[in-house]
């Protein structure tokens, strides 16, 4: 044998880091309207290229474009934006009740309002969704009370969850919102199995599956892909490509090779990325994606290409990994904006309205704040009591919990 | 054992819609072990199927299921296998009902063969309920004979929280008392391998005093409640052999009575010592037993290595052994 | 919304079961030679066609035909028949020494040879298999004792495991042989790992990872594509898909949809599927995997398309659920008619020959079996030492485990 | 704490070339609790390096290192998170050296923060120690200052078979006896916070007592070591606190000298008590000590519940509760 090169391991680095300027040049995207609209039964095989675009919808000028559009009217859309805002308004307050260290955590959802909010639309009652801890617009979009949300967040004596989870861990059955898991990627397979039970039982109602970009490197993403293939089980699989996992960027999860869309064509998965910072274009892939589900056609993979403009967590610093100025830099814009811009553009809102609404807003997130306060803070006030801490172990309390309880003092 | 284990899943399938089976061949084929055969063929593969091999998307996919509100009954080929799902059951099964504070919940059975004594090596003999018994929301059972099996699997599948159903392979054909060179028994020729035909459930958390006796108490389950009897029997010991059936929750009540009676107590099982369920027993029963105790409690179990293949028998924990540790007791 | 149809479950069943008549007519099958041989430098995207063909050198006539033919010298090839040959008539004996109760249990290679065969005569000395039990034509062809694996076999005296594994679980670190684990799936990442230490290193040695079709199913295989793909690690990913994994057909593992070489699609994985059966495609495919690997390009997925002719293992009755006749009817036919039809046709064999080296083999492997049962089966004669129980579960034994073994009276 | 482990890892890279180092967020950032900072720019991306969010694939690859003849140091972010990584830990690290009589080895550490204290929640927050002691082929540390952090995982690095390595977060940034109202301290006023700069190693297997004392013996690791020693010092009891160090294999030699002396022994844990490590504990002090013991041995633990947000400091095993047990196994 010939003398051999010594081998060495590739790292994947993303294209910037602190100091460096951010550059998205060599981020490939297509124009608003360029991609094409299949019919929902479209082979599989037949639309590999969609998992390599991006669906858009909204252009630079704010005008909906091209095959995906045209399906909200404008009521809908206000709705939509005003969905955006609550979430990005809720965000900052609770943040900052953190930093005022009413509560131990909080995670934002800064530049990713689009995905979860415009999704929930396309959703109807009784549908179920298995989220991670970045999707609580499907709450806000969903109707859920803000008030309750701040409950769990400070795990006050009105806690739905009686102080048991860290905050954002939400759970609202009533609203198709399946209690969240601190583990990454279970919930993925979770979202199946629920599905396959829709369709045992006959019923119509489908699931959809959240995960991180990150996390689609843990196998869940997997035993999700192979029983949804399997079965055909009428769930969506939502994949939100925010470019981060913490410290590391999307390409370590990849490779830097293939999307995360084109997971599907191993399992014969239709698989559709989407431009996630535009409301019309999510709505749209949402609503074809359920739409397939519901119709017996099985499940679609839909990555959401988008941006995490916010730290991690509260407890994260992202200048220390990432370059400053990239969220700005970011090309695919701000949710908000887009979406305030082409409803400007509609006639339908304008500056004043918006700044109008913000300040509305802001007082409504205040006023569920000082409502829920009034329950108390991790901190002071009201809080669950310990005796809480031994019920719903079991639906029926065994003896050794009884008498470990007894024990405690409760 | 088989035919009560099918049994249980026909009736209880026959009874409830929401009872669904499935695991690695256990739907056409109807499962290595045969535990499933025929469900298919009767319920449809909507209700019996085979999955893809991926136990922890097995559970998951369980999990999900018993979310929605039907009953999955999933399989693990062997409870060697379990692992892949260890984050699923540990960290999802069993803190869904607590996380969501009952919003959604997870009647689910999780059933894997156990044990040793086929031959089977290092990944086809394992006894892992002790990996099980630290994780609170799950409940944890091992039945020792047919009529057990049958009566406990039916209360698994009715129990409104996940269930760990350990079935030891080594009793699916005949009780086995560990004398591995003796002609193989059948379960009709003992009085627990007789089941009922109709509908009857055996409650969780209850022990079951296989044999009176007023010297020492024997802890066990599975396999080894029927070593245990034997090891008494040939040494004369006027031992009580309690068979746990249920891990957890533990009958305290049953253990307490015997060991305050006795005065001595021997723990046996098969899976490795350090860490084992044995010593959640010997913690137990000397913290509320002590004052009573004439000896400290006494240990028979697996060596703490991996089962191996060639010398299964200086591994397994056969009568010889308990005999000892009981004499032992008895003299110490 | 408008009244739905309710949803069903889809699973997947195989085109015949016991009773029906075998039927192929829709497996797709190129004619040897058709599938191009691209540069090992060649674009993931674009050689994505080459995971839904098959790659095939020698046709029905038993010419080696096209651009991946012309390899190996006859020499060679009358060396891989004997290794086939071999393989077989050593699972013959062995699953017939079980079957006299000399051991608890085999399995067998039948209609496989030319996987592992042909596969390692692409390997150099250094490189590590992390094999399944069926590739113990890995071994044969690697020049180790058959005595030897026998040994292990009967879990006897001079078993190189000392009687602790499940016969076939061999392992041969010498030999590039990874302990074989009883857990499907584990091995792969454990490959890929093994590999980025060889770049690490700077060494120039290869890995190549086994898995089963029904074992792609396990998420280890998943962990095994994120890490090959973000490190570029030097491995080749091989999945042996030889229709069944014990009773449920390779359909169940992927939706009856995609190919399990598609699976490197979404991770920017060069992939091939190989007719499994042609010695002489499994060659030249592994060759150029291993060259990429060694070369600095990171890994490839190959998918051996063949069929597991006998059962699952000697527990195993395929009757209970596959066609009678199936093997037959499979397409791809017999690797050892296949090669010999081929050494025939190119004037350096005989039936004359072939049925003497079939004798002389037998031979060979009655010997061997004489040498191993001198030390003893599963059953009776010299037995590996109980104390050796308590051995190698650490380098040095703790103290606890010197009392346990004291105890046990060894 | 965290400066100690960073060194450690720093020595090691240093001395040895096969050291390599890899786990989420641990390369370019040094890891979300910065134990690893600064080692990818000492070491470069060769040997410190990001890793995909997938625990099995951080093991399985490790094994594969460990089996080439490199000396992985992995980290798990949380050790609530090391469950997918299960299989790949019982199956396959435990197991290797066993399975091939020594062809293949295992030489790897897998680091974890452990323990609550930090407001977590039920998945930042857990104790698994108890699920790796019952796994022959493992060794198990926690570490409860940063003088042994840094020798012990030295010790670890160079040890030849895989070693689970549990860091109590709570410890990282200073000692922590349970006080959670009073001010938090540095760990430069304890004892064992002056970490020496040079190369030195704890060795594996052997306890340290903390706390020399005649009426009773207080089994301990981690952050309880602190707790138990605050309890002793407020209740004025005369106890001999016990730092184990390692769970497996356990110094059972330094526990029963001291239980003899004492004839009473209290254990203390944070993880849920059923079939927790502190089971074996009893198990072995009865079983060596009876008739030296004047009481039960007694537990102190978490409760068998999922680790509660808000509920922490009613969930945590504080001097309250420790001191409690100590009047009590005094009085019984
Ligand atoms: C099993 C598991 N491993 C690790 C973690 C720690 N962790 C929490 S979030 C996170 C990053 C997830 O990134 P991504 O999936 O991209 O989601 P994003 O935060 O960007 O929404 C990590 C590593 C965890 N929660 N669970
Ligand atoms: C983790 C795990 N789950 C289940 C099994 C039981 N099992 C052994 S072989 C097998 C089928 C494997 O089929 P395949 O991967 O196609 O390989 P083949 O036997 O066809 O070579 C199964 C389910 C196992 N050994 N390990
Ligand atoms: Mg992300
Ligand atoms: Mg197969």
């Amino acid at each position: 044998m010939s003398e051999r090169k010594p081998l060495f391991l590739h790292v994947p680095e993303p294209g910037c880091r602190p100091g460096d300027t951010p550059d998205f040049s060599d981020f490939v995207i297509p124009r608003a309207g360029e991609v094409r609209c299949p019919a929902i039964d479209a082979a599989p095989e037949d639309i590999r290229d969609m998992a390599f675009s991006i669906v858009r919808v909204l252009n630079k000028e704010g005008e909906a474009v091209g095959p995906w559009a045209g399906r909200l009217d404008s009521e809908t859309l206000l709705h939509g934006l005003r969905h955006m805002m609550t979430l990005r308004s809720f965000d900052a307050r609770m943040l900052q009740a953190q930093r005022q260290g009413k509560t131990s955590f909080y995670m934002q959802h800064l530049g990713e309002e689009a995905v979860s909010c415009a999704y929930r639309m396309a959703l109807s009652d009784g549908d179920m969704n298995f989220p991670t801890y970045r999707q609580a617009g499907l709450l806000i979009a969903g109707g859920y009370s803000m008030t309750a949300m701040m409950n769990q967040i400070y795990s006050n004596a009105s806690d739905p969850l009686k102080g048991r989870q860290l905050p954002v861990m939400y759970s609202s059955r009533e609203h198709g919102f399946f209690s969240i898991s601190g583990n990454l990627g279970t919930q993925f397979i979770q979202a199946v199995g629920w599905a396959m039970a829709s369709a045992i039982a006959g019923d119509t109602k489908i699931a959809s599956a959240w995960i991180g970009d990150g996390a689609t490197a843990e196998s869940d993403f997997h035993a999700a892909m192979v029983f949804a293939s399997t079965y055909k089980a009428p769930v969506v699989l939502n994949v939100v490509n925010n470019q981060w996992a913490i410290s590391t960027f999307q390409g370590l999860a990849r490779g830097n090779a293939g999307t995360f869309a084109a997971r599907g064509h191993g399992f014969g998965i239709p698989a559709l990325r989407v431009d996630g910072n535009d409301y019309l274009a999510v709505h749209a892939v949402a609503a074809w994606a359920a739409e397939r589900a519901r119709s017996g056609l099985g499940p679609t993979l839909i990555e959401h290409v988008t941006y995490r403009a916010g730290g991690h967590s509260s407890s994260d610093d992202p200048s220390a990994y990432r370059a400053k100025g990239e969220a700005t830099a970011w090309p695919l814009g701000d949710p908000i904006d887009r979406l305030k811009r082409h409803l400007v553009r509609l006639g339908v809102w304008s500056e004043e309205r918006h700044a109008q609404a913000e300040a509305e807003i802001l007082d409504e997130v205040r006023n569920c704040q000082k409502a829920a306060e009034k329950n108390g803070t991790l901190v002071s006030g009201p809080a669950p009591s310990p005796k809480d801490m031994f019920e719903d172990v079991y639906a029926e309390m065994p003896p050794h919990l009884a008498r470990q309880r007894q024990e405690a003092g409760f | 054992m088989i035919e009560a284990i099918r049994n249980a899943h026909d009736i209880a399938m026959e009874r409830d819609e929401r009872v669904v089976v499935f695991g690695e061949d256990a739907g056409y084929f109807g499962g290595v072990f045969r535990c499933t055969a025929g469900l298919q063929k009767k319920y449809g593969k909507n209700r019996c199927f085979d999955a893809p091999i991926n136990e922890s998307g097995i559970v998951g996919a369980g999990i999900g299921m018993a979310a929605y509100g039907l009953r999955p009954v999933v399989e693990i080929q062997f409870a060697d296998y379990v692992y892949p799902a260890y984050d699923q059951i540990v960290s999802e099964a069993a803190r869904l009902r607590y996380r969501s504070a009952g919003q959604f919940t997870c009647p689910m059975v999780i059933r894997m063969p156990t044990g040793g004594g086929i031959f089977g090596g290092q990944t086809h003999s394992q006894s892992p309920e002790a990996l099980f018994t630290h994780v609170s929301g799950l409940k944890v059972v091992v039945p020792s004979n047919p009529v057990d099996a049958k009566g406990l699997l039916m209360a698994a599948i009715e129990d409104p929280d996940p269930v760990i159903f350990l079935e030891p392979k080594r009793l699916y054909n005949g009780p086995f008392n560990g004398h591995h060179d003796r002609p193989i028994v059948a379960w009709k020729s003992h009085p627990m391998g007789e089941v009922d035909d109709g509908y009857y459930t055996t409650p969780l958390g209850r022990a079951a005093v296989r044999r009176a006796g007023g010297d020492v108490t024997v802890l066990a389950y599975g396999t080894m409640v029927h070593v245990a009897e034997a090891a008494a029997d040939e040494r004369g010991v006027d031992a009580e052999v309690i068979d746990l059936r249920t891990l957890l929750p533990l009958d305290m009540e049953t253990i307490e009575t015997s060991v305050k009676k006795t005065g001595r107590c021997v723990v046996v099982h098969e899976a490795t010592r350090t860490s084992g369920f044995g010593a959640e027993l010997c913690a137990l029963v000397q913290e509320k037993c002590f004052f009573h105790l004439e000896a400290p409690v006494t240990r028979v179990t697996g060596w703490d290595t991996p089962y191996p293949h060639a010398q299964e028998w200086a591994y397994f924990p056969g009568p010889d052994r308990v005999g000892r540790a009981l004499t032992q007791v008895l003299e110490g």
